[in-house]
């Protein structure tokens, strides 16, 4: 019963607690003074690399916060047209009416059509690859000769991959309802991973040894064969601006078109943009 | 009036503000979900929401069929799984098992609701699925997974409402039934189980609606394609995935019909959480 | 004839006890596949580092620190209106309408499953208020969550408290103020701060409602406005991407570890409780 | 010589469609001890808390008729109704100390008023736990939980809580019903002494308790007030054969 009376002095301790806690709350929260901060949101697919380069640009610029966001392709035009966010990125090219935004292709991304690894399949043609993921072919019967059905793994509707896919693979075909939806490169490229029966298709940059690339009409996706795009499934990195890009936002597009972003996109598997366009060539640039 | 009568009208009406804004929270979730929500289905029509079979949101194809279908399959596959051995477990710690057991089982089952969802998840996924996909067939992502998962999940639930609605059950019942000759078993067959009835169905309910408003547990092993499944070893998409797997890209109307689903899962928990409060209340009134 | 009830009564024992059997031991496969996998990857270093290339490598301390201010948000908004809603349910009125549809409401709130809190909170706090993905949007949203929650477990435990200690208080000249500050709310307290944990439970699990608000930005919190991956948040990324199964397994250890003591708090609060209360 | 206290006249109280008090009139004098009698549910509980307004709190309580406390019509809105229950303090028929020390238990209402000066606080506690007859058995040990003493030591300390206000009346609600003979007559023992300083109604399911330490008795019935004088009288020569019946035990 003494308890009780321990709980009254308890509450005392709780409101200092609570009081520290606040103090903590507000002295952690109050915002640097000279921070200056940029906000980047759209493409999942750029998501991770943005991430990377962000980390880099801070590391240069201590002073300065890049904030990025993920929410996808239109998501990302969307913020940038209102306002919410400063760069936007976008990975598929822009529609009609989104056209007044200021692109810069950053970056191009491979499309892979990836399978289990233990899959003796190698290559597909592209009407194979739409046959498949219409729910045409269901089986691996005629593609490699085991008689198991397909396990058909795509992204969710909105996200930028999925665009791609079906503007470049799917043209007006519907991609079937019985495919398994995963809402990421990430997820998908582990669900083809885990069963001998998946295929799906991520981007370029996210492939690896879990996970076996097929070749397309007998083309792999290279450096070499998506700049000059031999390989057909290929999409542009963009990042989208209100007006001509200036001061912090600038510095930070210039950072990433830089020689050692672009080697480093390279590097983790993206395809590097041709030539360095300047920012001052954007308005003349040409799709 | 007194200054202290002053103060105790102003405190009153400081709680009632507040009691009143804590409930606002509701109109504004209520208004705002509907808002979002309402004006497409009113668009393209509401029959075409709830009983369209195609769901193409970059064709303006809004059919949320398959996905209602879904979230009532694996909601009635978690009642099947989580029911019975919640309900057994309850008996069996109540009635049956020494007391010390039950004093250790209990908390523990309890502990186990508190468990993050994603966690049960991630278990099915790493787990189930390849059992599934290996022993059964199908991709492993299927009705099959997501029932057994959220049956696991609302299990704990399950089970400790019903063992403390057995255990409101008074003494003198039992007593009364074995003083006239009936075993254990008939008597909790017989006179323990009807009389803790509304509390165990409370319990269920309750624990379904945890099982159909389970987002991300279920997108990790449900697969996701919106497409009515054939079978409960082929994928299925629930209304919540639905709304949590295109939330992050969705825009324009693509978004207002996942506000719209929203608004479909809101209505349909409005209507579980009605027969709760009402099985609730004929239980009190007993 | 007599046999017969006493074989059915065998038959049922030995169903009942399988079923408690296999309930019991999924869980405990649960917990034991978590800390069995999750344990050797817990450190000190893997508490105090900050995630680094995508979570890959380093540790978990942003999402733990972006829990943490998620968690205490949330707390801070609704521990005062949840227990100020249960003082005027309780102390302030007689049942009428009123309390009917306050309380209605808040057994509905109740019922609302996270996705549509997250929601909600990503078109209230992120887009209309303009907070956007942030510590502030995520933990408001949280609030929301929880708040049925300590309106309930307060109302019990305010209601528990004896009748008498009110008149007494009375009686003895108090205004009904200082009957609820200075008897009910101290007689209250261990019922009032089990919902709070219970809160706090929820609050750190939760994945569904956090990731649309807070959003998932890997990086340390540094004011109420930048967004950040709560551990949840940050498991659930990790588990789903295979981004790394030993980091995964790592952080749902913390977590779930997190919630047991929560829980287990909860528990030994619960039993002490009823304890003063017979 | 005898001074008039409390004054009722007409009064009635409902607690909704139900009276439970018609129609009283009677006067209290100051520093008597008025014993009321009676079989349960006659009213007499009902009636003290009419008299501090404790049946405000009451939903559906409603009152006809005058009461007068000192001459001050206590239904008026402006009243006090704080500093009328202090001047009008109660113990209940259980012994309901608080969840909290004896030290605290007495000084609680003393505290409402903002008073924390230490030393003035440890007067009253001594001075109200003198009183009340249980000072010398819990001075050593005041900060100890309250709910630790005896049924009779509860009783006596709800009484010093009370006394710690410094009332003018004391009004005890059958407060020996759930105790033992050697503390009820520790009870009554100090009402007897508290009797110079205090005027005290002693509602009573106990007969001889109000033969034994009344100066007059009142004898409730079903709401009814049905007589009241010297306890001597009403114990000897009743005028109401009710009340007769009700003393040999032939109801109640």
């Amino acid at each position: 019963m003494t308890k009780i009376v321990i709980s009254m002095t308890r509450i005392k301790i709780l409101n200092l607690g609570l009081c520290l806690l606040l103090a903590l709350g507000y002295v952690s929260c109050r915002p640097g003074k000279s921070s200056q901060r940029i906000v980047v949101a759209g493409s999942t697919s750029i998501q991770p690399f943005a991430d990377k380069w962000a980390e880099l640009f801070m590391e240069k610029r201590p002073e300065t916060v890049v904030d990025v966001q993920g929410g996808g392709s239109s998501a990302g035009i969307q913020a940038v047209q209102t306002g919410a966010a400063d760069i936007g990125m976008s990975s598929r090219a822009l529609t009609e009416d989104e056209k007044e935004l200021f692109e810069i292709e950053v970056a191009r991304d491979g499309l892979a059509i990836i399978i289990h690894p233990e899959n003796q399949l190698d290559n597909l043609q592209l009407d194979q690859v739409r046959s498949i993921f219409s729910g045409e072919i269901t089986t691996w019967e005629i593609l490699n000769g085991k008689a198991k059905n397909i396990t058909v793994v795509v992204r969710e509707e909105g996200s930028g991959t999925r665009a791609a896919f079906q503007e470049l693979v799917m043209g007006r075909l519907r991609i079937s309802k019985r495919a398994i939806v995963q809402d990421s490169n990430g997820t998908v490229r582990e669900i083809v991973s885990r069963d001998p029966n998946a295929i799906g298709f991520i981007s370029l940059g996210l492939v690896n040894k879990s996970v076996k690339t097929l070749s397309l009409d007998g083309i792999y996706p290279t450096e070499e064969s998506i700049q000059n795009e031999t390989y057909r499934l290929v999409r542009p990195f963009l990042f989208l601006t209100r007006a001509a890009p200036s001061g912090l936002v600038k510095e930070f597009i210039d950072f990433i078109l830089s020689e050692e972003i672009q080697q480093l996109i390279k590097k983790e598997g993206l395809i590097p943009i041709k030539k360095n366009p300047g920012p001052r060539d954007d308005q003349d640039r040409t799709e | 009036m007194t200054k202290i009568e002053r103060n105790e009208r102003l405190i009153r009406l400081c709680l009632l503000v507040v009691a009143f804004s804590a409930i606002s929270v509701l109109a504004v979730i209520t208004i705002f979900i509907f808002e979002q929500g309402t004006p497409i289905m009113f668009k393209y029509g509401f029959k075409n929401f709830l009983l369209g079979q195609d769901w193409y949101p970059s064709e303006k194809s809004f059919g949320l069929f398959p996905m209602i279908v879904g979230s009532l399959m694996v909601t009635l596959g978690a009642l099947i799984i989580g029911v019975p051995l919640g309900l057994a477990s309850a008996i069996f710690l109540t009635e049956f098992s020494n007391r010390r057991l039950a004093r250790i089982l209990k908390p523990f089952i309890e502990l186990l609701a508190g468990i993050p969802s994603v966690v049960y998840g991630f278990i099915g996924l790493m787990f189930l699925i390849p059992f599934i996909r290996e022993n059964l067939g199908g991709p492993g992502l299927s009705v099959l997974a997501s029932s057994i998962i959220l049956g696991v999940m609302i299990l704990p639930t399950v089970t400790s409402i019903a063992i403390d609605s057995i255990r409101a059950v008074p003494d003198s019942f039992r007593e009364g039934s074995i003083a006239l000759g009936a075993t254990k078993w008939q008597t909790v067959k017989m006179v323990i189980l009807p009389a803790a009835r509304s509390g165990i169905v409370a319990g269920v309910v309750l624990g379904m609606g945890r099982a159909i408003g389970e987002t991300m547990a279920v997108i990790m092993v449900a697969g996701n394609a919106a497409a009515i499944p054939d079978s409960i070893l082929a994928p299925v998409r629930t209304l919540t995935s639905n709304i949590a797997l295109e939330m992050a890209y969705a825009s324009g109307e693509h978004r207002q019909a996942l506000f719209a689903t929203g608004v479909i899962l809101f209505v349909i928990i409005m209507i579980l959480n009605t027969i709760a409060n009402l099985t609730s209340a004929r239980q009190k009134k007993r | 004839m007599r046999i017969k009830p006493r074989i059915e009564q065998k038959i049922a024992q030995s169903v009942l006890m399988f079923f408690t059997f296999i309930a019991v031991l999924v869980l405990v496969f649960i917990l034991a596949v978590i800390l069995k996998n999750g344990l050797p990857q817990l450190s000190l270093e893997f508490l105090s580092r900050n995630p680094a290339d995508m979570g890959r490598e380093g540790g978990i301390l942003s999402t733990i620190v972006a829990t943490i201010y998620l968690t205490i948000i949330a707390l801070l908004v609704a521990t005062p209106l949840g227990v100020g809603t249960a003082i005027y349910l309780t102390e302030y009125t007689v049942e009428n309408r009123i309390t009917r549809i306050i309380r209605f409401g808040a057994e509905c709130l109740a019922g609302i499953p996270s996705i549509i809190f997250g929601l909600f909170g990503f078109i209230l706090f992120v887009n209309r208020l303009k907070f956007g993905w942030s510590i502030l949007s995520g933990g408001l949203t949280l609030a929301f969550m929880v708040l049925p929650t300590i309106i309930r477990t307060s109302e019990e435990a305010i209601k528990a408290v004896p009748a008498s200690y009110r008149l007494v208080s009375f009686s003895l000249g108090s205004t009904r103020w200082q009957t609820v500050t200075k008897v009910v709310l101290p007689s209250a307290i261990p019922g009032i701060i089990t919902g709070i944990i219970l809160s706090i439970g929820r609050s750190i699990g939760e994945t569904a409602a956090v990731i649309f608000t807070a959003g998932s930005a890997l990086r340390m919190p540094t004011s109420l406005f930048s967004s950040s991956r709560s551990m949840a948040v940050h498991f659930y990324i990790l588990a789903r991407e295979g981004i790394s199964m030993s980091k995964a397994y790592g952080t749902a250890a913390v977590l779930v570890i997190a919630i047991l003591i929560v829980n287990l708090i909860t528990y030994y609060l619960m039993e002490r409780y009823i304890k003063h209360r017979s | 010589m005898k001074t008039t206290g409390i004054t009722v006249r007409n009064f009635s109280h409902y607690y909704g469609q139900h009276q439970s008090l018609k129609n009283l009139n009677l006067d209290v004098y100051r520093n008597e001890i008025l014993g009321i009698i009676g079989p349960a549910k006659s009213g007499k509980s009902t009636f003290l808390t009419c008299l501090n307004r404790l049946n405000d709190l009451i939903p559906g309580s409603r009152v006809e008729g005058k009461i007068l406390i000192d001459n001050q019509d206590i239904y008026q809105p402006d009243v006090d109704v704080v500093a009328l229950r202090r001047k009008l303090g109660l113990v209940f028929a259980t012994p309901v100390p608080l969840p909290t020390t004896i030290y605290e238990n007495v000084v609680y209402g003393v505290r409402l008023l903002g008073k924390n000066n230490h030393q003035e606080l440890d007067d009253i506690v001594e001075d109200s736990l003198e009183k009340a007859g249980l000072w010398n058995e819990v001075k050593d040990r005041l900060k100890t939980s309250a709910l630790k003493l005896s049924g009779g030591q509860q009783q006596r300390l709800c009484l010093a809580r009370v006394l710690a206000l410094k009332p003018e009346y004391i009004m005890l609600d059958e407060p020996t019903s759930g105790l033992d003979p050697i503390s009820t007559m520790k009870i009554e023992d100090s009402l007897r002494i508290l009797k110079n300083d205090f005027t005290i109604i002693l509602v009573t399911n106990n007969t001889k308790q109000a033969a034994r330490i009344a100066d007059r008795t009142a004898f409730f019935l079903m709401g009814e007030l049905i007589e009241i004088d010297e306890t001597a009288i009403i114990f000897t020569r009743p005028s109401d054969e009710r009340t007769e019946a009700y003393l040999q035990g032939k109801f109640g």
